[in-house]
């Protein structure tokens, strides 16, 4: 052991960091080769997946949010648009917000014009996001099935599908029978409340390691000259002449070419520093996981009777979630009758899940905009950038955001695919409503 | 969460419905261009701590009213007359 | 050679009641009052299951909640319960337990290959690998990573079992009957006060149970005598708060599996209850850490509170030696527990001075002490047998257990269920209630007060301040017995040991992380303590991290340099303990999902061979036995009848409403975009509300009473909504009209006579009445009196016939329904369900549900030129919009198929006939049927610019089927452009 | 001719020793609500002691009153009751006779069940004779009165009357008598 007894001391709070060899040789490309290395040599320090270094004094684009919606752009900011002189800055880790809060769940059955390309966008980019990053974020393509509970839904459903068929999206019609094939363990009793009479699926649809998502891009980012700068609260922007050039920090004030906001759940919060008043209300959203279990269900299943969605993740544990709180808050606590009406849809759906047993549940705090669709564009202020208004489909939204707003920050133009994703829209009636749920907050 | 309903005291949040922001000012029936309406019906201040809305007691009494309540901690105030 | 052993006598368990369960296959023998736990040691039973990862041998860590190995698969067929802790499940006769994730066995378990691997399986390594070959690899090797992960297996059978749910209120509540929880309660019960007190084990006394004190079980005893006494204190026990919501909401959960509930006799197998406390005081104790070092997980190796636990709770105790190593002085009191029992023990102490009274003590008992040293390596695979001593004495020892004394955590988890975040406190070395609102208390371990007589106080000073608190000022306080003392606690604090490169050192067992996998966190930049228990999925097992959340955080604090305090916690989120499903729905499943709402006719639909269809709530009759037994063709039997004879349909479901007032009128002519101001008394209007933003939120027919009271129609869909609105716009802001309004939606029923042969029909119905058209002329409304009952009848059609609505009511319903068509019987008449009802009204074109769905204006429906332009109505500012104005928006038309052979479905997406057929189209097609006017299927659309291109041949296309159809552009009205049925 | 028809005729019977579920029919409800603001004082003159809060209710003789909100009125009655009459053109005046369904419970398990139904406390000691809550039973709002120590009234929406039953009896099931 080359010391003597007496010097051993108990491991206790502060001693110095374990020793790490620098001069070891270290795996900067991930690989079973890489891992097999390590393996072998134990000793041998994996790199660290991002750096984190002090903020200059100046870039030429500041990220404002380091969750997967701001660590995508500055990726794509660096990949498809050479800028990398680039500060992402996080208030606290960085995926602390929706992106590791999520259900994880991936899918592009859009309806709505402004819709329909985007997120069909994003599941490209999903499918080849392990690749392009070097990081397994285990993009499970595993089907979504959406079950109808009458003929009328079944109609509603059937133009969706058709028109993701007419986009080039992948889409299914399943009568009764073929959905009791692949999912016999649903209710299909007398005593289910709404009998299933149906099915859209769309097998290209799935779900994803959320947290991955935002240590993928990071890293990524990371390795293209991006500084990642957690712990770092913007307190304001600096406007001058209606252009920003710079953004107050709780770590000093840092100068920018340009400014995205990408922040959702906070949009309000911060745009108010830069005096926008937005469409926007933050509201819970709730999600469950149980005890990890033996694969069980293989979709991602949704039900037509109530917003429920549910799926099995990879560690074994059946991942849900229902409809928001349906009043604003800030607080990342739900309410009880919310969870019970979750409880209630999974059994009810599922009736085997009865027994099986909540682990944890947890809120995210989400942007809600009256039509439920987001924002990606320029502002009022010249040079500064907004990226918010989520509403439920942030999460899937994440790459293709990264990839828009990255071009709509590089060119100070909003690329084709956001130019529905307009702050003004409904100043000029042109919602993206895709459930036709109508204009309120509160009920999309 | 549990809510004061001023007729039927206070109850559980799953009994009423939500209305909104109450902080802003409808505009008079009959006047309002469309950028005050605009402003009215689709924009929000969206706080994070003092915050009046709207609740009906609609499992109940069916009265709406105006009630305080923190948005950052949920902390509910009084009911605003 | 065993390692555990019964004790003779002692214990709690009852030897006059043996129990026998069986766990893998065989028979399981204990006493009334074991666990399974228990039993499974008292049968020496060590090795019992397989880790997550690495498939090492594991056994027993705890003796309660926090038990991170010992989980077992309960119940067999649709009772399966799967990863239940082996710590909270009671013995019972016919107990079925089976050991998860080994095959075939924990003992022989194939799957230990993985444990060769481990060097490839640290922390993090699927993110580093299973990307290739090619872009969607991960679904090649997805299942089998899923296959692997997971825990026990669950049934995909219904439960069974049953589940209630109650609300309760009371002014305290104490969670937790350890001294202070007991302390508490009485104190408070003591007040008058309504009191709960819930318990998560099977008894009241927390660590009292636990112990060998006779005055300490006599105070117990008095309480619990006491407590029961108490008419204003209820007390529970196998229940554990769950969570703690805003407001002071705390949901408990109730076990009651062990008393083999018949759901057929209502009986529950769990009850949850939503409890509104005025004061809650959380004496929720604390829970033992471990140490890590290298083996740590051998089976036999487990908390010395545990050891103590099943020592004189269950009378369980370690065949011969058992090895204690701890950093504070809370483990002498196992130490010289089983001292007592029997055991040689040995201690090994990280602290160089340990205090002398301590070593009289144990000295006194046998016990050798090791000042310094600690644990370095444990040998044995599936159960210990000797450890490796480091530090100041290198040592080692043959030993059949060994217990590890980390230090206590107070259980600070419903504490922090509000959002307050625990603060970190030296002196207990772990984290302590970052606060209380002013309605909570604390008391006892929680606190970070682990003497018995301070817990005590404390306890009762809670209950004291929380009864005074919901207003039981006057109380008299518990007392401690007499010779209660404080133990002292004296940490040091200190996690972990110096390991060999080749043990495994674990921090989590449940989730096989080990310090390596924390150092290698900390490697990658994974540090803020949410990126270390993401990275490593620590803490996110089963026992939510209990025993190993503190030393993870230790540990990265140390790598990195910082405080405990600096690197702070993870957030603590409910439930407490992993929360069964089925107890959170309660009762709310299967048939009583959700509300069924029905119809004043229901009954009659029901006995006259009417299928149902669901909308919404409701059900609905869809088609009626006399018309088919398909919905394909029914309803066009249905349809016909109408058209050429008369045929009778329930409307019940609309909603209906009573507005009275001197300024209802000026109310309608505000909510309305047409005028409703000069309605004359006697008629009906048919009428359009917009929702602030200008969009069409409902349609429905209002008609004029008298001067000040009017009866509105909304759609069945909107009722509740449009009912909300009006109130919302009454009582909030319009507070200057003066209006009341009621729903009647339930009080009237509404039938409608529709076809040429209606008046006929009524006329035969009620033949004292005056229906001709000058009377009762189209769109008139009149109350006449029938058999001393009143009968609305209002002169309007939905399906473009000569039609009437009959309105009375609902108790009156069936009767009036069943003389109607007793009496009108000549005509034919027969009745009509929902889907003819649909399809009659699109033949005349009328807009319903699947037009109005938020996302249309006025002009969209058609309907613009009925907007005043004089008038000042809800929405008009923005339904001037400029998008909402653009003339080639998608507009209603009709839609006839031009193919004769083809099927009109609804959901197609329509193009221009030179378009190319893909992107979004020009619209689609909202609702179909086939029209028995035209002989064709018809349908009503929405399309790009609308009945500007009346006569356009377009196409329909629906992929999803392959299908392609011609179709042409035609006014939405199919039948009887003029009206001239209408005013028949 | 015109006979009444219970929106529970085909519930099904709920039988057992210790609590009596049962129908509890032949009322009239009339709601009335103000429109002037002498409303109450005339609403007195005719019906007698108004309540002051909701959460108590009056009995006048065979009337119950029930104070739904501001200056609006619940009047349950007699079969014959005339109120309805006496008031017409004095207030906003709604008959809601077939409206609601009204479901008595009575036994030493009265409280349990609805403890098992409803958000609100019927506590002995809290919710005793003349109280009354309007609040929400299986997503449907309800008026619970108290009519008797361990007695009930619970007001149901007709078109949900049928469910409601069924939740009343289904919350109540392990007190009725095993078939």
């Amino acid at each position: 052991m080359g010391r003597t007894p007496q010097e051993v001391r108990f491991s206790g709070p502060c001693r110095a960091a374990p020793k790490s060899d620098t001069n070891a040789p270290v795996s900067k490309h991930y690989s079973a080769l890489a891992l097999a290395r390590h393996a072998l040599d134990p000793d041998m320090p994996w790199p660290k997946a991002w750096e984190s270094p002090e903020p200059k004094s100046s870039y030429d684009v500041v990220i404002v949010g380091g969750g997967g919606h701001g660590l995508a752009t500055a990726y794509y900011l660096a990949k498809n648009h050479g800028i990398t002189n680039v500060a992402v800055i996080e208030k606290s880790y960085i995926g602390s917000g929706n992106v590791g809060r999520n259900t994880t769940l991936i899918r592009s059955n859009y309806m709505i014009g402004g819709n329909t390309a985007f997120f069909e966008h994003s599941l490209k980019l999903w499918e080849g996001l392990s690749h392009d990053l070097n990081f397994n974020c285990m993009v499970s393509q595993r089907g979504q099935i959406v079950l109808a509970v009458n003929p009328v839904q079944m109609d509603v459903f059937a133009r969706r599908g058709n028109i993701m068929r007419l986009n080039g999206i992948d889409a299914e019609l399943l009568d009764a029978g073929e959905v009791r094939k692949l999912l016999p363990y649903l209710d299909w009793s007398k005593d289910a409340r709404w009998p299933i009479c149906g099915a859209i699926m769309q097998p290209r649809a799935g779900t994803v390691r959320h947290d991955a998502v935002a240590w993928g891009y990071a890293r990524a980012a990371s390795a293209l000259g991006v500084h990642i700068i957690e712990n770092c609260e913007v307190t304001g922007f600096v406007i001058n002449d209606g252009k920003v050039s710079g953004v107050e920090t709780s770590r000093g004030r840092i100068n920018a070419g340009k400014v995205g906001i990408a922040v959702a759940g906070h949009t309000s919060h911060v745009a108010k520093m830069a005096g926008l008043k937005l469409p926007v209300e933050s509201h819970i959203l709730q999600a469950f996981v149980t005890e990890p279990i033996k694969p069980i269900v293989d979709n991602v299943i949704s039900w037509g009777a109530e917003l429920f969605y549910l799926s099995q993740s990879d560690k074994g544990g059946l991942v849900f979630g229902g409809h928001i709180d349906g009043f604003n808050t800030y607080t990342q606590r739900g309410q009880f009758n919310r969870i019970q009406t979750v409880a209630e849809c999974a059994v009810s759906l599922m009736p085997f899940i009865s027994r099986l047993r909540m682990l944890r549940h947890w809120g995210g705090i989400q942007d809600m905009t009256p039509d439920g669709s987001p924002f990606i564009s320029r502002t009022p202020v010249r040079n500064l950038y907004l990226n918010g208004g989520w509403c439920y489909q942030g999460f899937k939204a994440t790459p293709a955001s990264g990839w828009t707003y990255s071009h709509t920050i590089a060119h100070d133009q909003e690329h084709e695919l956001v130019r529905d994703f307009a702050l003004d829209r409904f100043e000029k009636g042109r919602e993206l409503d895709e459930f036709g749920l109508g204009n309120w907050t509160y009920k999309q | 969460m549990m809510l004061p309903c001023p007729h039927c005291g206070d109850r559980d949040v799953s009994e009423f419905r939500y209305g909104g922001d109450a902080s802003k000012q409808r505009p008079q029936h009959g006047t309002g261009d469309l950028q005050t309406w605009h402003d009215y019906f689709f924009l929000f201040e969206n706080p994070k701590g003092p915050h009046t809305e709207y609740w009906q007691h609609v499992l109940g009494c069916r009265r709406w009213f105006k009630l305080a309540r923190n948005t950052a901690t949920n902390e509910i105030g009084e009911v605003v007359s | 050679m065993s390692a555990f052993r019964r004790l003779p006598q002692g214990g709690r368990i009852d030897r006059a009641k043996p129990v026998s369960a069986r766990f893998d296959g065989k028979g399981l023998p204990g006493f009334t009052g074991d666990t399974l736990a228990s039993a499974l040691l008292a049968n020496d039973k060590l090795l019992i299951g397989r880790s997550f990862k690495y498939h090492r041998p594991r056994g027993l860590v705890a003796a309660g909640i926090e038990e991170p190995n010992a989980l077992f698969t309960i119940g067999e067929g649709a009772r399966t319960e799967p990863n239940v802790a082996a710590t909270m499940a009671e013995l019972t006769d016919g107990l079925v337990a089976k050991s998860q994730n080994a095959w075939p066995s924990p003992d022989f378990d194939l799957m230990a290959v993985n444990s060769l691997l481990s060097p490839l399986f640290q922390s993090g390594f699927y993110y580093k690998t299973f990307m290739g070959p090619s872009k969607g690899s991960w679904m090649f090797y997805e299942p089998f990573i899923r296959k692997a992960a997971g825990l026990g297996k669950a049934t995909d059978l219904p439960d069974p079992d049953r589940y209630d749910m109650r609300f309760a209120f009371c002014d305290v509540l104490v969670i937790g009957s350890g001294p202070a929880g007991l302390a508490a309660a009485l104190t408070a019960g003591r007040s008058g006060a309504r009191v709960v007190l819930a318990e998560q084990d099977s008894d009241f006394g927390g660590s009292l149970l636990s112990g060998n004190d006779a005055e300490q079980e006599a105070w117990r005893v008095v309480c619990v005598d006491e407590l029961n006494s108490l008419s204003n204190v209820e007390v529970f026990t196998r229940t554990t708060v769950q969570g703690l919501y805003d407001g002071n909401l705390a949901v408990l959960v109730e076990n009651r599996s062990r008393l083999h509930p018949d759901a057929s006799k209502g009986q529950p197998r769990m009850v949850l209850t939503q409890l509104r406390a005025r004061t809650i005081v959380m004496a929720t104790g604390a829970i033992e850490r471990p140490l890590v070092f290298s083996n740590n997980d051998r089976p036999g190796v487990m908390l010395a509170s545990a050891l103590r636990s099943y020592a004189n709770r269950f009378a369980v105790v370690p065949d011969k030696r058992a090895v204690i190593v701890t950093n504070n002085d809370t483990a002498y009191q196992s130490a010289l527990d089983l001292a007592a029992a029997g055991v040689a023990v040995t201690v090994a102490d990280h602290r160089t001075n340990v205090s002398a009274d301590i070593l009289a003590r144990a000295g006194a008992k046998g016990i050798a002490i090791f000042p310094g040293s600690g644990i370095f390596d444990v040998e044995g695979s599936k159960g210990v047998k000797r450890v490796k001593l480091g530090g100041a004495h290198a040592v080692t020892i043959e030993c059949d257990a060994v217990g590890m004394a980390g230090g206590w955590s107070p259980a600070v988890h419903l504490s922090s269920h509000g959002g307050i975040k625990p603060k970190y406190d030296e002196a207990v070395a772990g984290f302590v209630p970052g606060g209380f609102p002013v309605s909570h208390f604390g008391a006892g371990a929680i606190m970070g007060a682990f003497g018995l007589s301070a817990a005590i106080a404390e306890g009762a000073n809670a209950g004291a301040s929380a009864a005074a608190f919901a207003g039981f000022g006057k109380t008299r306080p518990v007392y401690a017995p007499e010779h209660a003392t404080d133990r002292t606690y004296a940490i040091l604090p200190s996690w972990s040991s110096p390991q060999d490169a080749k043990g495994k050192a674990f921090v989590d067992f449940q989730s096989d992380v080990t310090i390596k996998d924390v150092k290698i966190a900390h490697q990658e930049g994974y540090r803020s303590v949410e990126h270390l228990k993401r990275y490593t999925t620590l803490g996110m097992g089963t026992d939510q991290g209990k025993t190993s959340n503190i030393n993870a955080l230790a540990l990265m604090a140390e790598y990195r340099g910082i405080t405990i305090p600096e690197a702070g916690t993870t957030t603590f989120r409910p439930p407490y303990a992993p929360l069964t499903m089925g107890a959170i729905a309660g009762r709310t499943v299967g048939a009583h999902f959700r509300p069924v709402r029905r119809s004043p006719l229901n009954d009659w639909h029901v006995k006259n061979g009417a299928t149902f269809i669901d909308a919404g709530l409701w059900k609905r009759a869809w088609y009626y036995a006399w018309a088919g037994h398909s919905p394909e063709t029914a309803y066009v039997k249905e349809m016909e009848l109408v058209r050429n004879g008369v045929g009778m349909a329930d409307v019940s479901t609309l909603g209906k409403i009573d507005i009275q007032g001197p300024d209802s009128a000026e109310f309608l002519n505000r909510v309305y975009v047409n005028g409703f101001a000069k309605l004359p008394v006697g008629k009906v209007r048919y009428g359009v509300m917009l929702n602030d933003d200008g969009l069409v939120l409902d349609d429905g027919t209002t008609a004029r009473i008298s001067e000040n009271q009017f009866y509105m129609t909304t759609t069945t869909a909107q009722a509740g909504e449009v009912m909300s609105w009006l109130e919302y716009l009454l009582q909030c802001h319009w507070t200057d009209l003066n209006v009341q309004v009621a729903s009647l939606t339930d009080e009237w029923a509404g039938m409608a006579v529709s076809g040429p042969k209606a008046r006929e029909a009524l006329q035969l119905a009620f033949p004292d009445a005056d229906l001709s058209d000058a009377a009762l002329p189209y769109m008139g409304c009149r109350d006449i009196s029938f058999d001393g009952v009143t009968l609305r009848l209002l002169r309007m059609s939905f399906s473009g016939e000569l039609a009437y609505e009959v309105h009375v009511a609902a108790d009156h319903a069936i009767s009036l329904w069943e003389h109607i068509l007793k009496a009108a019987a000549p005509t034919g008449i027969k009745p009509y369900g929902l889907e003819a009802l649909a399809s009659l009204r699109i033949e005349k074109g009328h807009v319903a549900g699947l037009e109005l769905d938020h996302r249309n204006t006025l002009d969209d429906l058609g309907l613009g030129k009925m907007a005043g332009k004089d008038k000042d109505y809800v929405g008009k500012a923005l339904r001037f919009r400029e998008d909402c104005q653009r003339p080639e928006r998608w507009s209603l038309v009709g839609l006839e198929l031009m193919e004769p052979d083809k099927k009109l479905r609804g959901g197609a997406i329509l193009f221009a006939a030179t378009d190319e057929i893909k992107g979004h189209g020009r619209g689609y097609i909202t609702s179909v049927t086939w029209s028995t006017e035209l002989n064709k299927f018809i349908a009503l659309g929405l399309f790009d610019g609308g009945l500007k291109h009346e006569g356009d041949e377009i196409i329909a296309a629906f992929p999803l089927k392959n299908e392609q159809a011609r179709l042409k552009i035609v006014s939405p009205h199919f039948i009887d452009k003029e009206g001239a049925r209408l005013h028949a | 001719m015109l006979e009444r028809r219970s929106a529970l005729a085909s519930a099904k019977p709920y039988v057992s020793a210790a609590l009596k579920i049962a129908e509890r029919p032949g009322f009239t409800l009339t709601q009335f609500a103000g429109l002037d603001g002498d409303f109450e004082n005339k609403l007195s003159a005719v019906i007698g002691t108004l309540p002051d809060k909701v959460a108590r209710a009056q009995v006048n003789g065979e009337r119950t009153i029930f104070r739904i909100g501001p200056a609006q009125f619940w009047i349950v009655g007699p079969e014959t009751d005339d109120a309805a009459s006496r008031l017409a053109g004095l207030c906003a005046v709604t008959p809601l006779s077939s409206s609601r369904v009204r479901i008595a419970l009575e036994g030493a398990p009265a409280r349990a069940v609805l403890a098992r139904l409803m958000p609100v406390d019927f506590d002995a000691a809290v919710f005793t004779l003349g109280n009354a809550a309007l609040t929400g039973l299986h997503h449907t709002p309800v008026t619970v009165h108290c009519t008797g120590a361990d007695a009930f009234d619970i007001y149901a929406m007709r078109t949900f009357a049928l469910d409601v039953w069924d939740a009343v009896t289904d919350a109540a099931r392990e007190f009725a008598a095993s078939r």
